[in-house]
């Protein structure tokens, strides 16, 4: 079978998001089923993916996959491509379509688990610095309803900064060291993913490092197996995602569509104070990898390519 | 007549520009369909109406680099409204929602006049003012745009003459081309050309100023608008827009500095980035290179328009 | 009982931070009258006008209109109320076309074309935009605005120092058949022969306040210029060199029937070294192009140019820098940083070439600075920005930086306009002083009096031919206008 | 002269004291709100992140001179980051340091190029160069996801170390610094910067080639923000392929709090670097306010412009 298959991502020059693409090209070039992937690939709003999702089915795609800007703004074009018959899939965060078939990473979850790993951890009482993501963002909204539960399962836990990082490292290592100089004690950090810039300001000011939650980021992970006396937690949300949207799209193509309109990929948490989180760990670490891309390369049970594959990020037809 | 073609000339070139990449995007995608022409119209419509103000704050010899942020309250502001609205409360929300937008564009204006602080320091200030604003109406996107909105820019009226286009054309000439035509808009473009010069002729430069960026807030207002039309919903974090105006605007031959330059060619500019856009994803550029072409194309014709202007200069 | 007067002003005073432009300053017009204001460069002229006229708000004073006290807080206001200014900068807008600027002023377009016409513009189109047309007619066009709006006051900022010479003789036929006609006129000039012609009063200003009034007769002008200065001139002009005392040898410049676009045909002449040679021409004989084309702005169409024997070819005025020609043009806002300071100015030329990239040694510079500011007697009270100081004073900075970087060749475009007596009775000995050191001058004015008091002698220039030459002694004013308007048909070129 | 004329002249005279002045201000606030702030720690750190700030904000303060922008500098220093971090791995520390300046270079210069001979407004066109760089960036990542990247550390040495107190980025920023203020006044390049920005056509009229003066400025300006670009993936030793683009904006904010205008003619470097460190100081100050992020946002604006109309009322002769 030779289908042609759209992308469309609204965020670039980000670590998470380039893996996404390149576990989307892999998935098309290993399943062999692809002929060529049209992908729209830029930083924009969701005006801007409703434009690229009109334009893909100009194009005549038979499949589109999307991580989306936001839940509910783009189910106008996604009708419009279920209407033209057009498989579209979205990945990483819902939406709100019917038409649509969502692939994601539980995002509530993944606020939740890290904080209460994070609470448990100081004991269930003590004050944390609770650094999100964007303002505005669907995702970090997702991520604090999670945070807020754990948080009412722990009265005791004060947060003492809340802060956007707007998921950029600078901006995040700027409010760490910034924190710390107040002077104001606190007892761990929970970030939305800027993380090993947040091992490093304690390093480098030489603060007693705190528990530390953050993702599976390969700087991330590689601190949590070898910096001395950092006890931290990397909570998974693999951008290979993507690759599991794709192939869950070819398999409606080829009439298999999945039980569930709506599959969640559960995160997992690895704390590297525990024999089976720091197992984890070492199979996942990769120091060879952008320190920016998430370890968990492949989604097993979906992604069928290789490591090799994710990493030369060619698509059907390239090399 | 000859006159006319000089001052007209970049227009003219734009339109040759638009024509041409017709013909290629035809060429590209063979069964390119009035519905493709539709949908880059209202890809257009945000883009449209944020170059329009833009044009209008750069003519008056300023710039705006709020709009966005603007555009953000405006979308936010009509979605959180509108929710669960009936059709003749969301007309009232429209109404209103383009009051703040000529409100907050004043407030712009007038700070400009009263602290003297540049305008490019002002409104850049201002671009966070309004972005805090639109995040405490709307922390995350949400909110919903009373569904006949939402309709009202989908479709053509005719083949080839989508609604969103018609509605870019008659919201931007209804509001510009009465000022355009009155003494306030030779103000606005005197006020731009030579301030000193203006005030002597008996020019009110201050509200002259603030009437340019009230009609800026106002243009940010309908495509903030426009923007929560087409996603269904509000967004308090501010697009891509800012950039994209000035570019437009600058292409469209406003000239930064301030009374050149009229808002026909910004929009035909707008136009031609957005059928660029599209014509790289009907021809599956691979989106790495599609920034470079993205790139290469605004310098490119901006380039080929100096060096034109230049030679023709030069004979 | 005398009638009351239209204007009265007393007391008047501004300061613009540490400068005081104005301390006490008065003046009464009536119908009827012309009244020239007077003063030297910086004395506060300009400043005066623009609080007559709203545009500067005044500290302290009281100005009278009609008897009672005026509110006048904007031009607007000031043209409602018949005061109408003709400001010393041009004030329309450049960008926009001349149909849409009177729009813009409210000006009635049939009287406005009248008055062009009046004035000597015989085709005007009103769809041009204005920042394409010669200075010298938007100067006219200023006047023509200002005459349409039916003033009842009307004051002229050096509105002719611009102007070629037929030109300032219809605006003052003009001015002064409407001061007839019961308009009162206020006058700034810093020349004499336009003072005595039209005038009925002058009341002289120096350093910002009033010094005395006193009416035009003959054999005032001494006392005015005392007025003015404080002391008495005494000016020791050198007289211009017959044919015999020039050197004679190799020529610095030669051009040969030099063309360009519709406006300059065929010109020719020799510059010598040691010479200063005039050139006269009425508005639009295509000096402007010929000077263009002598400092590099553009290359002629035809003919050729030689610098010291060799063919040059400009094609930036680095160029003609470097082959030593040095220009001061005539339209100073081509030629000043505006928002720059006097020092920066006057040390451009000095720092402006690549190779002079590096380090600038701010001793030296700053002592030829401080010698051009002391020769030409710059106000430099205003000297962080060149904006700020007085219209003459920005001419004379113009000037300044080429003594600065000291001069070959020079192309002086009008280069007194603007400028008051006593600067005047300097500059001219320092262009004679250049000569004798070897510099090779070529001097356009508007001024036919600066021909025998500069030049040794002055090429005519009509319909972009040379008509004729003329030695300086023997430059009468009207064998210069002759000349000037044709009516002499000796072919020229040297 | 009244006393207060005569410091209202002063101020004018000398416009970084007001700016130095709110700065203080500034850091009293946040003193008074956070008790103990003041320590040697956090004031290495502002230094060191005001640092990259105000070397990109170079890049502005210089273009706008003449009238001009540079938005391709948060791209050109994130592009340097990234070219280099990659490289190290490979070709080792100093040859991936030189290679990464050379995409730095080019793209200054080819800023240059379009602004010198075809007329393009420096707005428009480095917008479009760095479009261009970022698609050039995106390209090139492709091919080292697998060689891992290293921050080598005599970067990291630079960008994060403190030396008695002072950051060792003042090593590179103290003389950098010392020489753009010696340079914008005090020679002829920096003179025709000003004379360009301030009436193009009196400067040709003096002999400046407006062409050569764009080459090399925009080229310097491009150095200059890959610079910025390796001192700053030194401090933050994450290299990444949007590192610095989210600083394009505060540079030009640093610059023009700072005094300089991008109609040309008008500012000085000192301005833009007080411009940097209030900008800094404002961050601080927002962390650690506890309220919604609209209302951190907002008010961050608000201060802005507070701060810049007090600064206009000073110097406003
Ligand atoms: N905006 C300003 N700021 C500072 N000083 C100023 C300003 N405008 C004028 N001045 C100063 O006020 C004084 C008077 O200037 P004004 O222009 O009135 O002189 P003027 O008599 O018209 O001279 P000129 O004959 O040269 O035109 C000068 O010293 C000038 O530098
Ligand atoms: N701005 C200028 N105006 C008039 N003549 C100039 C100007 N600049 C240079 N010249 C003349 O042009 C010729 C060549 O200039 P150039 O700068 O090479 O000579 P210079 O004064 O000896 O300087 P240097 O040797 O330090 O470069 C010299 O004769 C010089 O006097
Ligand atoms: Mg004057
Ligand atoms: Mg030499």
């Amino acid at each position: 079978q030779d289908y042609t298959m759209g992308i469309s991502n609204t965020v670039q020059g980000n670590g998470w998001r380039e893996e996404m693409i390149c576990a989307m090209k892999a998935q098309a070039a290993d399943s062999g089923m692809v002929e060529s992937l049209n992908i729209a690939h830029r930083n924009t709003d969701a005006a801007g993916q409703l434009e690229d999702l009109r334009n893909l089915i100009e194009a005549g795609v038979d499949a589109i996959v999307l991580n989306p800007a936001s839940p509910d703004a783009l189910n106008s074009a996604i009708e419009e491509a279920a209407e033209r018959d057009i498989v579209v899939v979205a990945v990483d965060q819902g939406v709100g379509a019917e038409a649509a078939y969502v692939v994601s990473n539980n995002q509530e979850e993944y606020g939740y688990i890290g904080a209460k790993w994070l609470f448990e951890e100081l004991g269930g009482s003590g004050d944390v610095v609770y650094m999100r993501g964007a303002a505005g963002a669907a995702a970090d909204d997702d991520r604090n309803a999670g945070f807020q539960r754990a948080l009412e399962e722990h009265p005791d836990i004060n947060v003492v900064h809340e802060v956007f990082t707007g998921w950029q490292q600078d901006q995040g290592k700027q409010q760490i060291l910034d924190f710390i100089s107040t002077g104001i004690p606190f007892d761990g950090v929970w970030t939305s993913g800027i993380d090993n810039v947040i091992v490093d300001a304690f390093l480098e000011s030489g603060t007693p490092l705190v528990p530390i939650v953050g993702a599976d980021n390969a700087g991330f992970v590689q601190q949590l197996a070898t910096v001395d006396g950092l006890v931290g937690a990397a909570v998974t949300n693999p951008g290979s995602i993507g690759g599991a949207g794709v192939a869950v799209a070819l398999d409606i193509l080829e009439g298999n569509p999945p039980e569930d309109r709506i599959v969640l990929v559960q995160p997992e948490i690895w704390a590297n104070n525990t024999e089976e989180g720091m197992a984890n760990i070492e199979a996942a670490q990769n120091p060879n990898l952008d320190p920016e891309w998430p370890v968990s390369v492949t989604i097993p049970g979906f992604t069928t390519y290789t490591m090799e594959e994710i990493i030369a990020c060619n698509g059907p037809g390239e090399s | 007549m000859i006159r006319v073609l000089r001052n007209q000339a970049w227009v003219l070139g734009l339109v040759g520009l638009l024509f041409a990449l017709a013909l290629v995007t035809k060429a590209i995608q063979p069964t390119y369909s009035a519905s493709g022409f539709e949908s880059l119209a209202r890809a257009a419509l945000p883009f449209a109406f944020a170059t329009a103000g833009m044009a209008v704050a750069i003519l008056v010899g300023g710039i705006d680099l709020s709009v966005a942020s603007m555009m953000a309250v405006a979308s936010v502001t009509a979605a959180v409204l509108m929710e669960g609205a009936g059709v003749g409360t969301s007309i009232g929300v429209v109404f209103l929602v383009l009051g703040i937008g000529l409100a907050m564009g004043a407030i712009n204006g007038a700070l400009i006049v009263v602290t003297k602080v540049p305008d490019i320091v002002v409104t850049l200030a201002m671009l966070y003012v309004w972005e805090g604003v639109a995040l405490l109406i709307l922390n995350a996107p949400g909110g919903q745009v009373a569904p006949w909105l939402q309709q009202l820019i989908r479709g053509s009226v005719l083949p080839w003459v989508p609604n969103a286009l018609i509605l870019a054309v008659v919201g931007v000439a209804i509001v510009w081309v009465p000022i355009r035509r009155s003494k306030l808009g030779l103000a606005i473009y005197a006020v731009g050309s030579d301030p000193l010069a203006a005030y002597r002729s008996g020019v009110n430069i201050a509200g002259t100023r603030i009437a340019a960026y009230a009609i800026c807030g106002l243009f940010s207002a309908m495509g903030g608008l426009t923007l929560a039309m087409s996603t269904g919903i509000g967004e308090p974090i501010p697009g891509p827009y800012l950039l994209a105006a000035v570019a437009a605007a600058v292409l469209g031959g406003v000239v930064l500095g301030g009374g050149i330059g009229g808002l026909v060619g910004p929009l035909l500019a707008v136009l031609i980035l957005r059928l660029v856009r599209q014509d790289l994803t009907l021809a599956s550029v691979d989106p790495n290179v599609t920034t470079i072409v993205e790139g290469t194309i605004m310098v490119g014709v901006v380039m080929l328009g100096g060096i034109l202007a230049l030679r023709s200069r030069r004979s | 009982m005398t009638p009351q007067p239209v204007l009265d002003a007393s007391g008047v005073a501004k300061r613009f931070g540490a400068v005081t432009a104005l301390s006490d300053a008065a003046l009464t017009v009536h119908a009827g009258e012309v009244v020239a204001l007077m003063g030297a460069n910086g004395a506060g002229k300009s400043t005066f006008v623009k609080i007559l006229t709203g545009a500067l708000k005044r500290d302290a004073g009281t100005v009278r209109i009609d008897g009672t006290d005026s509110t006048i807080s904007s031009p607007a206001a000031a043209r409602r109320a018949g005061i109408v200014p003709v400001y010393q900068e041009p004030a329309l807008i450049p960008d926009l076309t001349v149909r849409d600027n009177l729009r813009l002023g409210d000006t009635p377009v049939d009287p406005f074309l009248h008055w062009t016409r009046e004035l000597g513009i015989e085709s005007l189109d009103l769809s041009e935009t204005a920042g394409r047309l010669p200075l010298a007619t938007l100067r006219i066009l200023d006047l023509a605005r200002a005459l349409a709006a039916e003033p009842k006051v009307l004051m002229l900022d050096e509105m002719t120092a611009a102007l070629p010479t037929n030109l300032v003789e219809r605006v003052l036929k003009t001015v002064r058949y409407q001061a007839d006609n019961g308009i009162a006129v206020i006058y700034i000039s810093h020349r004499f022969t336009e003072i005595a012609q039209l005038c009925d009063r002058a009341s002289v200003l120096r350093d910002g306040h009033t010094v005395g009034d006193v009416p035009i007769e003959p054999g005032v002008e001494d006392r005015i210029v005392e007025m003015m200065l404080g002391t008495a001139l005494t000016s020791s002009e050198p007289a211009p060199r017959g044919a015999e005392a020039r050197p004679a040898g190799k020529p610095r410049l030669r051009a040969r029937g030099l063309a360009a676009g519709t406006a300059l045909e065929d010109v020719s002449f020799d510059l010598h070294p040691g010479e200063v040679l005039g050139v006269v021409a009425l508005e639009g004989q295509g000096q402007d192009e010929l000077f263009d084309i002598l400092a590099g702005f553009r290359p002629a169409d035809r003919g050729t140019l030689e610098v010291d024997g060799a063919p040059r070819r400009f094609r930036h005025p680095a160029d003609a820098i470097a082959a030593g020609l040095t220009y001061v043009p005539g339209d100073r806002a081509h030629a000043l940083l505006a928002g720059r300071s006097v020092r920066e100015n006057i040390a451009l030329p000095l720092t402006a070439r690549m190779g002079r990239w590096g380090p600038i040694g701010m001793r030296a510079e700053a002592e030829k600075v401080a010698a051009a500011i002391e020769r030409l007697q710059i106000d430099t009270r205003a000297q962080g920005e060149v904006q700020r100081l007085s219209g003459g004073n920005q001419q004379k900075v113009t000037i300044g930086r080429w003594l600065a970087k000291g001069v070959e060749t020079l192309l002086l475009f009008d280069p007194t306009r603007g400028i008051d007596v006593r600067t005047k009775g300097q500059i001219y000995p320092l262009v004679r002083e250049l000569a004798d050191q070897g510099a090779a001058v070529l001097f356009y004015t508007s001024e036919l009096e600066e021909v025998r008091r500069a030049c040794d002698r002055a090429v005519v220039i009509f319909k972009g031919r040379v008509v004729e030459v003329i030695e300086a002694a023997e430059a009468t004013d009207e064998r210069l206008m002759r000349a000037a308007y044709g009516l002499q048909t000796s072919e020229g070129a040297a | 002269m009244s006393a207060l004329a005569r410091i209202g002249r002063f101020l004018g005279d000398n416009p970084v004291i007001p700016l130095l002045i709110l700065l203080a201000l500034l850091v009293g606030v946040l003193e008074f709100m956070r008790p103990g702030i003041l320590n040697e720690r956090w004031i290495g750190n502002t230094v060191k992140f005001a640092i990259p700030l105000a070397m990109l904000a170079a890049c502005q303060t210089f273009t706008m001179y003449t009238g001009g922008i540079d938005l391709s500098a948060g791209v050109v220093a994130t592009v340097s980051a990234f070219v280099m971090a990659t490289l190290v791995p490979v070709v080792g520390t100093g040859p991936a340091i030189l290679l990464a300046l050379i995409p730095a270079l080019l793209i200054g210069l080819v800023n240059g190029i379009g602004v010198a001979f075809a007329n393009v407004h420096p707005l428009i066109m480095s917008l479009g160069t760095g479009l261009i760089g970022t698609g050039c960036l995106q390209v090139y990542q492709r091919f080292v996801i697998a060689t891992g990247s290293e921050v080598p550390p005599f970067l990291t040495w630079l960008g994060t170390g403190v030396t008695w107190g002072f950051p060792n980025s003042l090593l590179i920023f103290v003389p950098f610094a010392a020489l753009l203020i010696y340079a914008q006044s005090r020679t002829g390049f920096g003179r025709a910067l000003y004379a360009i920005g301030s009436n193009k056509e009196a400067a040709r009229l003096s002999g400046v080639r407006a062409w050569q003066v764009y080459l090399l400025l925009y080229t310097l300006s491009g150095l200059v923000a890959g610079i910025a670009g390796l001192l700053y993936v030194g401090l933050i030793r994450a290299p990444s392929l949007s590192l610095v683009n989210p600083l394009l904006l505060p540079s030009v904010a640093a610059a023009v709090i700072g005094g300089t205008s991008i109609f040309g003619g008008r500012g000085s470097y000192a301005g833009t670097i007080v411009g940097a460190l209030i900008l800094r100081v404002l961050d601080t100050l927002l962390t650690l306010m506890r309220m919604p992020e609209g209302m951190r946002v907002l008010l961050f604006g608000l201060i802005i412009l507070v701060v810049t109309a007090i600064y206009v009322r000073l110097t406003d002769r």
